[in-house]
């Protein structure tokens, strides 16, 4: 079966070569400068005709007219908006199996996961996502740790934006569980982190009396509270190295709540342990009921892709439907917008999901933010992503129109300064759209595979709906 | 009779008690002057300024502004654009237990109504409403070869007048579904026999062939002659006075069919039985676009999709998509119609439209192939689709142009009722 | 909230008839009525003093918190109390307790500000009604599968407001949750006071007692033999383990006490090195145990076999290098049927049970356990001639939380309905000393005099339920003739309860319910009392709340007619004194 | 030991009503009128089954024996619309759907011990109703719980009909409610053509009598009133327990809505529905669905739907004279009223307060049922059985 599995990405993989190969060939770091486009820098006010400066990988400068060396490349933009690249805040996806079976976790990192051949990267530089927060799943206590990529490069390194920047948690329970089978394991998790401690603690201490040559004289406590200034990073062990950076608050982590209840229940969590101050809660549609909790915590949220939650009155049957982005801005919070992966068409795309909050009220400034510069900020890379400034990472895109239009294509994408999307070269889309004569050969269809019994791929349901929230 | 009529007059002041304790929207069915910034009168009519006048259910006027007489109840929106509702002429909706809304008795059943499995109260029906979709097909369920009769429907309103049509155009599948959708496919055994627990087609060889055979006796029915009844899959009795109205002419027929080789059959079989009938989803109707013409055959094209999936994806079926396909269809002169099929909601017939203009239609052509053109097709085109004074008043307010993802659906009026959204006091 | 929108799906829309629960903290300065005069002098000395405080403070918030004064007028009062019935009488409430309770003389009491005076001749008032044994507002959100760690409070929806809305304005103000069953010990419960709907987080008291089953089920050991075995073993190894416990602090102390007068621990490198090696010998211990499967827990061994889940492995190593994680990964398949411990699964679906796989595992006296013995004199002797640091028991959750129950610091409950069980169950109360109740109890009918006499108290769920044609139709009527025969049997304290019910509702009916429990016997104090004072002592929070005592908190409702009529209706809930419904307000 | 005492004379008084044959007058503190009131300290006459008189100014002929029953109130005997007693299950028949022609007269036994149940659940009057896995059941029977044998059938009741998903499958035709529609068309189109045909489903057909038509959800509701109006029927809809979510389709039905089973652990979504119905004039009645549920269930039932709000002339409708209607034996059964069948209840107190016990049932004048203490677990049982 494995080598079949291996055989099968290979296939994807060349298939896909020949497409990353064009991105790869014209990508070259070099200065380039995008002139006469209307600038959206997302931080600021709309330039309406104006310049980027990329050089050395990252934005040289932003403004109406900008110096360029006599070396640019000078790429005109007349009629085009240059918006900087969007940033999906927290997905499963481009991951091999988003959860290890086993709760807890903490050791793990999705590095070893992430699968550059997967078309969701595809998909995402053509619809202009060009930094991806890559998580283990939601079906987990504690998981690993997660990572930025951008949707380009032949391996994981290649993609890398900023490695190890969250721990993944969860407070809803995971398959198998019930809520509280799953918070008796995050107590006993983190109990047992603190004993291990307090144990190494006080073997640092005894060791070193056996190197001094000295005998123990004080009772444990006292050992374990002198120890603890002994231990060394080296003397962690791995499986817990993680833990304990959570539980000293110097690890930004993503906590999981599907439902209204496991709001106060994350927030609770998260305050006991430690990590409160680091956290980002990626919240259920139906969490908008615990708004007054979420407000409270004042810590910034990723929505749902699916921005509307629909239920029925309990009492009346009457169905209710409360657009949850309205809720969580009304509430002064930061949010990040997902993408929904279930529909044909639109949530799928992030700007789409930007316009639908501008469609119910949100003001168009919050609603790019939370594409942009929100994410960017939550992930730690504020100063680094998320808009159009002068030292930041050259994601740009150059796009067809306004980036809530529904006839704007993206039509050139720059990761790190270098042009890894031109729509003119894109294969996939240039098929879609081809006259009927010029396509006799392959289908404009995913590569299809034949289905394994009882075996889980992601590359399957790739774009149906996941069964369960991962 | 004398008791219902006593009972009716209990009822009476019941009646008048609930509209009191209905909500604001009750206020709505006075005369409303909509002052718009924009009405698509039809897609090729439009007042910039705009203006409706909504007056016992029907569209009084319409013009570029109107006078408001002192009983009118001014409603200024100077962002918004009114069209008329959409409609769909392929939906799925509203079916109350899935797997059990396909007869399965026969592979032939155009007897059976697809309005007697839908609960009109569906919220289905609601987020269609909502979209601004006001009138659907309801189309039956694909799983037979030539399966009932849809029922055109609004989709609000009291369900007295609702029903536009209980029993519209039949439909026929040509694909997959009706060879394995729901079927137990046992082999007819020297016992049993045949029967409806063996379904007869397993291929398209016999799925062609039940289809013919139906047609085939219904033209002999017509002719005055006795088909005989021993071929396998002969038509039921039940069924054959439908089909002879279908091959006579006097009732529509629509067959449903995905791959360019199933549209090419449906057409081969319309042309030896000399029938007429519309193209539903029609994913690969851009491939063989001549032949469609010189059959005259409409299409109702949909859903637009960029990675197929469920059944469509299942069947391989929609493999050879392409997003042009409506820019194609429409350059060489088809009539076509936009449907959202199964979708609905959010997700439905208004972003299908957004989605078609991305691929390259204009906002004029998406408002035809969701108004105008389907409500030709079904044959409702004097009632429904455009905004022509005197006509019940099936209109959508949206909150800047329509078809874009910024915009949004605000207010419908289905039957000149406030059926989604609330207007400001 | 401004996002929302409602759709439509039929046409004329009929109000709802549900309490708007956002009414408290107001009070009503309309009431300018009278008192008599014993009620009205001591309403001026408390408004005075009241006033006064008020004054200096005038927050709403105080108001809210009980700055002023209730009194329910001209009612009969059914305390729950040694007072019992009191016809035309008055209760008081002030700062959240209830001030006073006791016949009102009817005589003209002066208006004063701050009294929110109720005339209610005709009408009944009682305690808040407590659901001793419900679901709900239970969401456990997974298949169930509660362990003794679990606690109800994670599994509270307290954003279930509705079904918490439909219990309180039925005269409800506090319910005990139950974890659901799953068979054996399943967590502890919480009691909710439903004080506040949009913050019954805050009102919640956790671990109010332990919840068990017997009989019911569904995974791990289904023979009643094996079940109950299972609940000793657990039991006997907490007593072990408290016992190891308080062996460890009584050395500790020696221990301190030795340090203190100068002893030293000496350390030498061979002392390291053999610690290790006992270490890697204890580790293959562990995995043959595993397989031997045995339940007793020796008192080093690491505590998430107790779990039984997929954890066993990784989490036991101190250090994991990168080998012994592949191998583990490998392995994880093969350890789920072989790191098995019968007493560990219940509750636990992932592990099957088998009890013929492993004909060691009945035997008392594990080999391990000896080997520890053997280890533990070893270092004993060495205690001897030198200072040596005590060893601490493992941690052990399962029974860090059953030794409360052994130690009688909360109460423990078995759900057992079948008679034989309930012996049993008794049995088991009986050599553990525990502050036990018995829950469900079906099938009380012939042993009601031994439960009596075990002086344990009785809680009996739903007295009549569907029992239709599935298998438990020999349940029919059990419990209605429970409820009698406990009372016959003059069991103490017998509650009446919603339940498991097991779909988060709960307690609407509990008047109801106690109304069967008459038709069936039980006399019309006695079901009041159920519902209210002996539901709360079962909750061991009858201190506080149950009756309408002097001093007690004012949880007090206000009926119409007779709380166990039929068409009688709630009319007021007040919790600590603040009004949290009104029928006018919810109609 | 006092109370054991008064309990032993209580029955021994009752033993000598059922001894003193054909005619006898009880005493009593009141009786629940059809409207749901009581009226206070009345007397009820008894002549050969039957109820000769009731009130408070009802004169005892000479000999009539005259039992006091001060302390207890008097009850109609209740009435269960849908039931499956005495028929051990296997009520319904695999092969076919539509099953017009099968009567459920020939398929119960009238010595199963279920009738014992439900008499003593105050039952007297029950349909005992083919199941619900058939768009056409058959014609149900109305009988009596209890009472000499030979008396106890009192007709043949409403057709049954279910548009329920069990009542389609893929095993047999239709296999689908449009289907099962299209044939309920064609035949009623033919009982129309022939006037003669008076079997139950064409004398439904035709619109002369009313049918049980299961629908249980909303939907069905909905389905069946589009259905009844088109088609002109009379249709009672059984298990439309959301009934209030559909209140026009519900309306236009003009028919009672039976509504069923009622227990401690149902949500307020269907508690509230009659208190909604009630209010829209709209009757009903409750069902037991015994024996799947227990019989008792139905007087629980009244009392919940009367505890959220339903009004309690519609309740004590609801067990009596809305599904003696249903059933069509209003004129024998259904309430206390002079020339009905004595099928009455002894309670020690309000029959509608779940507090009150039945201390005996009686069917046509013969009791067939009388409480034992519960508290008298430990032997006394003695005065039990007469």
């Amino acid at each position: 079966m494995n080598q079949r599995r291996l055989h099968r990405s290979a296939t994807m993989a060349l298939m896909l070569s020949a497409a990353i190969a064009v991105f790869v060939s014209a990508a070259q770091a070099q200065t380039v400068l995008l002139e006469n486009g209307k600038i959206i820098p997302v931080n600021g006010e709309p330039i309406e005709k104006g310049s980027v400066l990329i050089k050395n990988g990252r934005i040289e400068a932003v403004g109406a007219s900008v110096d360029a060396p006599f070396d640019a490349k000078v790429i005109d933009c007349e009629g085009k908006v240059i918006f900087p690249g969007m940033i999906d805040a927290h997905t499963w996806r481009g991951l091999d199996v988003p959860n290890e079976s086993p709760g807890v976790t903490p050791f793990l990192n999705v590095y070893d996961a992430i699968d550059p051949s997967q078309l969701f990267f595809e998909d995402s530089l053509r619809d202009g996502v060009l930094s991806i927060h890559v998580s283990p799943g939601n079906n987990t206590i504690i998981d690993g740790l997660t990572r930025v990529v951008h949707p380009i490069g032949l391996t994981p390194e290649q993609m890398t934006t900023a490695p190890d920047v969250a721990m993944k948690l969860s407070v809803t329970p995971k398959t198998g569980y019930d809520r509280m089978r799953q918070m008796a394991e995050f107590r006993e998790a983190f109990r047992k982190l603190d004993e291990e401690m307090a144990q190494l603690a006080e073997k640092k201490y005894e060791d070193k009396l056996r190197e001094d040559e000295k005998d123990l004289t004080v009772p444990p406590e006292e050992a374990r509270e002198k120890g603890k200034e002994l231990i060394e990073p080296k003397d962690i062990p791995d499986k817990n190295r993680n833990l304990l950076m959570l539980s000293q608050g110097k690890l930004r982590n993503f906590v999981y709540c599907g439902a209204a209840m496991d709001v106060p229940a994350a927030i609770r969590t998260a305050k006991q342990y430690g990590f409160f101050d680091q956290s980002v809660f990626v919240l259920g549609s139906e969490t908008f009921k615990a708004i007054d909790a979420l407000k409270d915590a004042g810590r910034p949220v990723v929505l749902d892709g699916n921005l509307v939650h629909t239920e029925a009155d309990a009492l009346t049957g009457e169905e209710e439907e409360t657009f949850v982005p309205k809720v969580i801005d009304d509430a002064g919070l930061k949010f990040a917008l997902q993408r929904q992966w279930g529909s044909t068409l639109g949530e799928r795309y992030l700007w789409y999901q930007a316009a639908r909050c501008v469609r119910e009220g949100i003001s168009r400034d919050h609603a790019l933010k939370s594409i942009t510069l929100w994410p960017a900020e939550m992930l730690g890379l504020g100063d680094r992503l998320g808009s159009l400034e002068k030292g930041k990472d050259a994601n740009v895109l150059v796009l067809s129109g306004d980036p809530l239009k529904m006839t704007t294509w993206v039509e050139l994408g720059f990761v790190q300064g270098e042009k890894v999307y031109d729509k003119a070269e894109d294969i996939r889309l240039n098929r879609l759209f081809a006259a009927p004569e010029d396509e006799l050969g392959p289908s404009t269809a995913p590569v299809s595979q034949p289905v394994e019994e009882g075996h889980t791929e992601v590359h399957q349901g790739e774009y149906e709906e996941p069964e369960t929230d991962q | 009779m004398m008791r219902r009529l006593l009972l009716m007059a209990l009822c009476l002041p019941l009646i008048t008690a609930t509209t009191l304790f209905a909500d604001d929207r009750a206020d709505e069915s006075g005369p409303i002057l909509l002052k718009v910034g924009k009405v698509y009168v039809s897609p090729n009519e439009i007042f910039e300024p705009g203006a409706i006048m909504i007056r016992d259910g029907k569209i009084d006027a319409v013009g570029e502004s109107l006078p408001a007489i002192d009983d009118v109840r001014v409603i200024d929106m100077p962002e918004a654009t009114i069209t008329a509702g959409l409609i769909d002429a392929a939906a799925t909706v509203g079916y109350r237990f899935g797997f059990h809304d396909a007869e399965h008795r026969s592979e032939v059943v155009p007897e059976t109504r697809a309005l007697d499995t839908v609960d009109l109260h569906d919220p289905g029906f609601a987020d269609l409403a909502a979209q601004g979709v006001t009138t659907v097909y309801i189309s039956p369920d694909a799983a037979s070869v030539i399966g009932g009769q849809g029922a055109i429907v609004r989709t609000a309103g009291p369900r007295a007048q609702r029903i536009i049509n209980p029993a519209s155009s039949i439909k026929a599948t040509i694909g997959r579904e009706p060879i394995v959708k729901a079927s137990f496919n046992r082999t007819p055994s020297r016992f049993s026999g045949t029967s409806f627990l063996t379904r007869r087609p397993t291929t398209r060889m016999g799925l062609t062939w039940v289809l013919r055979k139906a047609f085939h006796d219904a033209q002999m029915v017509n002719r005055g002659e006795t088909p005989g009844t021993s071929g396998e899959g002969s038509p039921s009795a039940e069924s054959m006075p439908i089909l002879v109205d279908v091959v006579k002419g006097e009732k529509p027929l629509r067959i449903q069919a995905r791959a360019q080789n199933d549209i090419l059959t449906a057409l081969r079989v319309a042309r030896e039985f000399n029938l007429t009938f519309v193209l539903e989803e029609g994913t690969e109707a851009y491939r063989c676009i001549d032949e469609l013409k010189a059959a005259n055959v409409p299409v109702i094209y949909g859903p637009i999709f960029d990675y197929p999936s469920g059944w469509r994806a299942q069947a391989g079926e929609a493999d050879r998509f392409r997003l042009s396909a409506p820019r194609e269809l429409l350059d060489a002169g088809l009539t076509v119609a936009l449907s959202a099929c199964e979708l609905q909601g959010e997700g439905g017939l208004g972003r299908m439209g957004a989605y078609a203009r991305r691929c390259g239609l204009t906002r004029k052509e998406v408002l035809a192939a969701m108004t105008t053109t389907p409500a030709q097709i079904l044959g409702i085109d004097g009632q429904a689709g455009t905004l022509a004074a005197g006509r019940g008043a099936d209109l959508v307010v949206w909150s800047g142009e329509p078809f874009e993802a910024t915009s949004k659906v605000n207010l419908v009026f289905a039957g000149g009722a406030l059926v989604s959204g609330r207007i400001d006091k | 909230m401004t996002g929302t929108v409602s759709r439509y799906t039929q046409s004329p829309i009929h109000p709802v008839d549900r309490p708007p629960l956002r009414r408290w903290g107001k009070l009503k300065y309309s009431c300018y009525c009278s008192l008599n005069g014993r009620d009205a002098l001591t309403m001026r000395v408390i408004c005075r003093v009241i006033l006064g405080w008020v004054l200096l403070t005038p927050t709403t918030s105080v108001w809210a918190q009980g700055g002023g004064i209730t009194a329910i007028r001209g009612a009969t009062v059914l305390t729950s109390s040694d007072a019992g019935t009191i016809e035309n009488g008055v209760v008081i409430m002030r700062g959240g307790k209830i001030a006073d309770v006791r016949v009102s003389s009817g005589q003209a009491v002066p208006p004063m500000p701050g009294l929110n005076l109720i005339e209610a001749e005709g009408k009944y008032v009682t305690a808040g009604l407590i659901d001793a044994w419900s679901t709900l507002g239970l969401n456990p959100g997974g298949p169930i599968a509660p362990v003794a760690t679990s606690r109800a409070t994670d599994a509270l929806n307290v954003y279930d407001r509705d079904a918490f809305a439909d219990a309180l304005r039925m005269g409800v103000t506090g319910v005990c949750v139950t974890p659901p069953a799953a068979g054996g010990f399943s967590g502890t419960a919480a009691f909710v006071r439903l004080k506040d709907l949009n913050d019954l987080a805050g009102n919640v008291t956790d671990d109010v007692c332990i919840v068990a089953q017997v009989g019911l089920g569904t995974k791990g050991p289904v023979s009643r033999l094996a079940e109950l075995k299972a609940l000793r073993d657990l039991l006997e190894t907490a007593a072990a383990y408290r016992d190891a416990l308080d062996e460890y602090d009584e050395k500790l102390e020696d221990y301190k006490k030795a340090l203190k007068d100068g002893k030293t621990v000496k350390l030498t490198k061979d002392d390291d090195k053999e610690k290790e090696k006992k270490a890697a010998k204890k580790g293959e211990g562990r995995r043959g145990r595993g397989r031997r499967g045995r339940g007793r827990h020796p008192e080093h061994d690491h505590e998430h076999d107790h779990h039984g889940h997929t954890c066993v492995g990784i989490r036991c190593c101190d250090e994991i290098t990168e080998d012994e994680f592949v191998e583990w990964l490998q392995s994880l398949g093969e350890k789920k049927e072989e790191g098995h411990v019968p007493g560990d699964d219940i509750g636990n679906e992932h592990v099957e049970y088998d009890p013929w796989a492993d004909p060691d595992w009945a035997s008392d006296e594990p080999e391990e356990k000896k080997d520890d013995a053997k280890d533990k004199k070893d270092g004993d002797k060495k205690d001897d001639d030198e200072l040596k640091k005590p060893d601490k028991p493992a941690y052990d959750p399962v029974s860090e939380v059953l030794m409360r129950a052994i130690k009688r610091e909360i109460p423990i409950r078995f759900e057992v309905h079948r008679p034989g069980d309930v012996l049993h169950v008794l049995k088991l109360i009986d050599t553990y000393y525990l502050d036990a109740t018995v829950v469900g109890a079906s099938g009380l009918l012939p042993v009601a005099e031994n439960v009596a006499d075990a002086k344990v108290g009785v809680i009996v769920g739903q007295v009549i339920g569907s029992a239709g044609g599935n298998d438990r139709s020999h349940l029919r009527d059990l419990n209605l003739q429970s409820a009698a025969a406990s009372q016959h049997a003059e069991v103490s304290p017998l509650v009446l309860s919603s339940g498991r019910q097991g779909n988060g509702v709960g307690g609407q009916y509990l008047t109801q319910n106690a109304a069967l429990a008459v038709s069936g016997g039980l006399s019309e104090d006695a079901a009041i009392r159920a519902i209210t004072i002996e539901a709360a002592r079962s909750c061991k929070m009858a201190d506080e709340i149950g009756s309408l005592e002097k001093g007690k908190k004012a949880d007090v409702v206000l009926w119409s007619g007779h709380p166990l009529a039929p068409d009688s209706v709630v009319e007021k809930v007040f919790v600590d004194g603040v009004e949290v419904y009104s029928r006018e307000g919810g109609q | 030991m006092h109370k054991r005492m008064v309990f032993t004379l209580a029955l021994l008084l009752t033993a000598s009503v059922a001894l003193a044959g054909d005619s006898y007058a009880i005493k009593a503190a009141g009786y629940l009128k059809p409207d749901g009131s009581i009226e206070k300290d009345i007397t009820l006459l008894v002549i050969d089954g039957k109820i000769g008189a009731i009130g408070q100014d009802v004169s005892v002929p000479n000999g009539v024996a005259v039992v006091e029953r001060n302390d207890q109130m008097i009850g109609p005997g209740l009435v269960d619309v849908h039931t499956t007693l005495g028929t051990n299950g296997r009520n319904f028949e695999q092969a076919n759907s539509i099953e017009a022609g099968a009567r459920a007269k020939e398929l119960f036994d009238p010595d199963h011990h279920d009738f014992k149940e439900a008499a003593a659940a105050g039952i007297t009057t029950v349909i005992i109703a083919p199941a619900s896995t058939h768009l056409i059941g058959g014609r149900t029977v109305v009988v009596k719980t209890g009472g000499p044998r030979e008396e106890r059938m009192m007709g043949e009741g409403p057709l049954k009909l279910s548009l329920t998903q069990e009542a389609f499958n893929m095993r047999r035709t239709p296999t689908s409610l449009t289907g099962g529609l299209y044939n309920l068309r064609q035949m009623i189109a033919a009982a129309e053509k022939n006037k003669n045909d008076q079997s139950a489903f064409a004398r439904w057909a035709r619109g002369e009598t009313h049918a049980l038509v299961e629908v249980g959800t909303p939907e069905g509701v909905s389905t069946l009133a589009q259905f009844a109006e088109e088609q002109g029927l009379k249709c009672v809809a059984l298990y439309a327990n959301q009934a209030a979510e559909r209140l026009d389709d519900a309306k236009s039905l003009g028919q009672p809505i039976v509504l069923g089973t009622y227990e401690f652990s149902d949500p307020r979504r269907y508690t509230r529905n009659p208190n909604i119905l009630a209010a829209n004039d709209i009757p009903f009645a409750l069902t037991s669905s015994a024996p799947r549920y227990q019989s008792a269930l139905m007087r629980v039932g009244a009392a919940m739907v009367m505890k959220q709000g339903a009004p309690r002339s519609a309740v004590a409708a609801s067990l009596t004279t809305v599904p003696a209607e249903i059933a069509g034996v209003a004129k024998r059964v259904g309430s206390l009223t002079p020339g009905k069948d004595a099928d009455f209840i002894l309670y020690d107190g309000d029959p509608l307060d779940l507090r009150s016990r039945m201390r005996a049932v009686f069917i046509g004048g013969e009791r067939v049922y009388v409480s034992e203490t519960l508290a008298s677990h430990d032997g006394s049982k003695e005065g039990g059985k007469s």
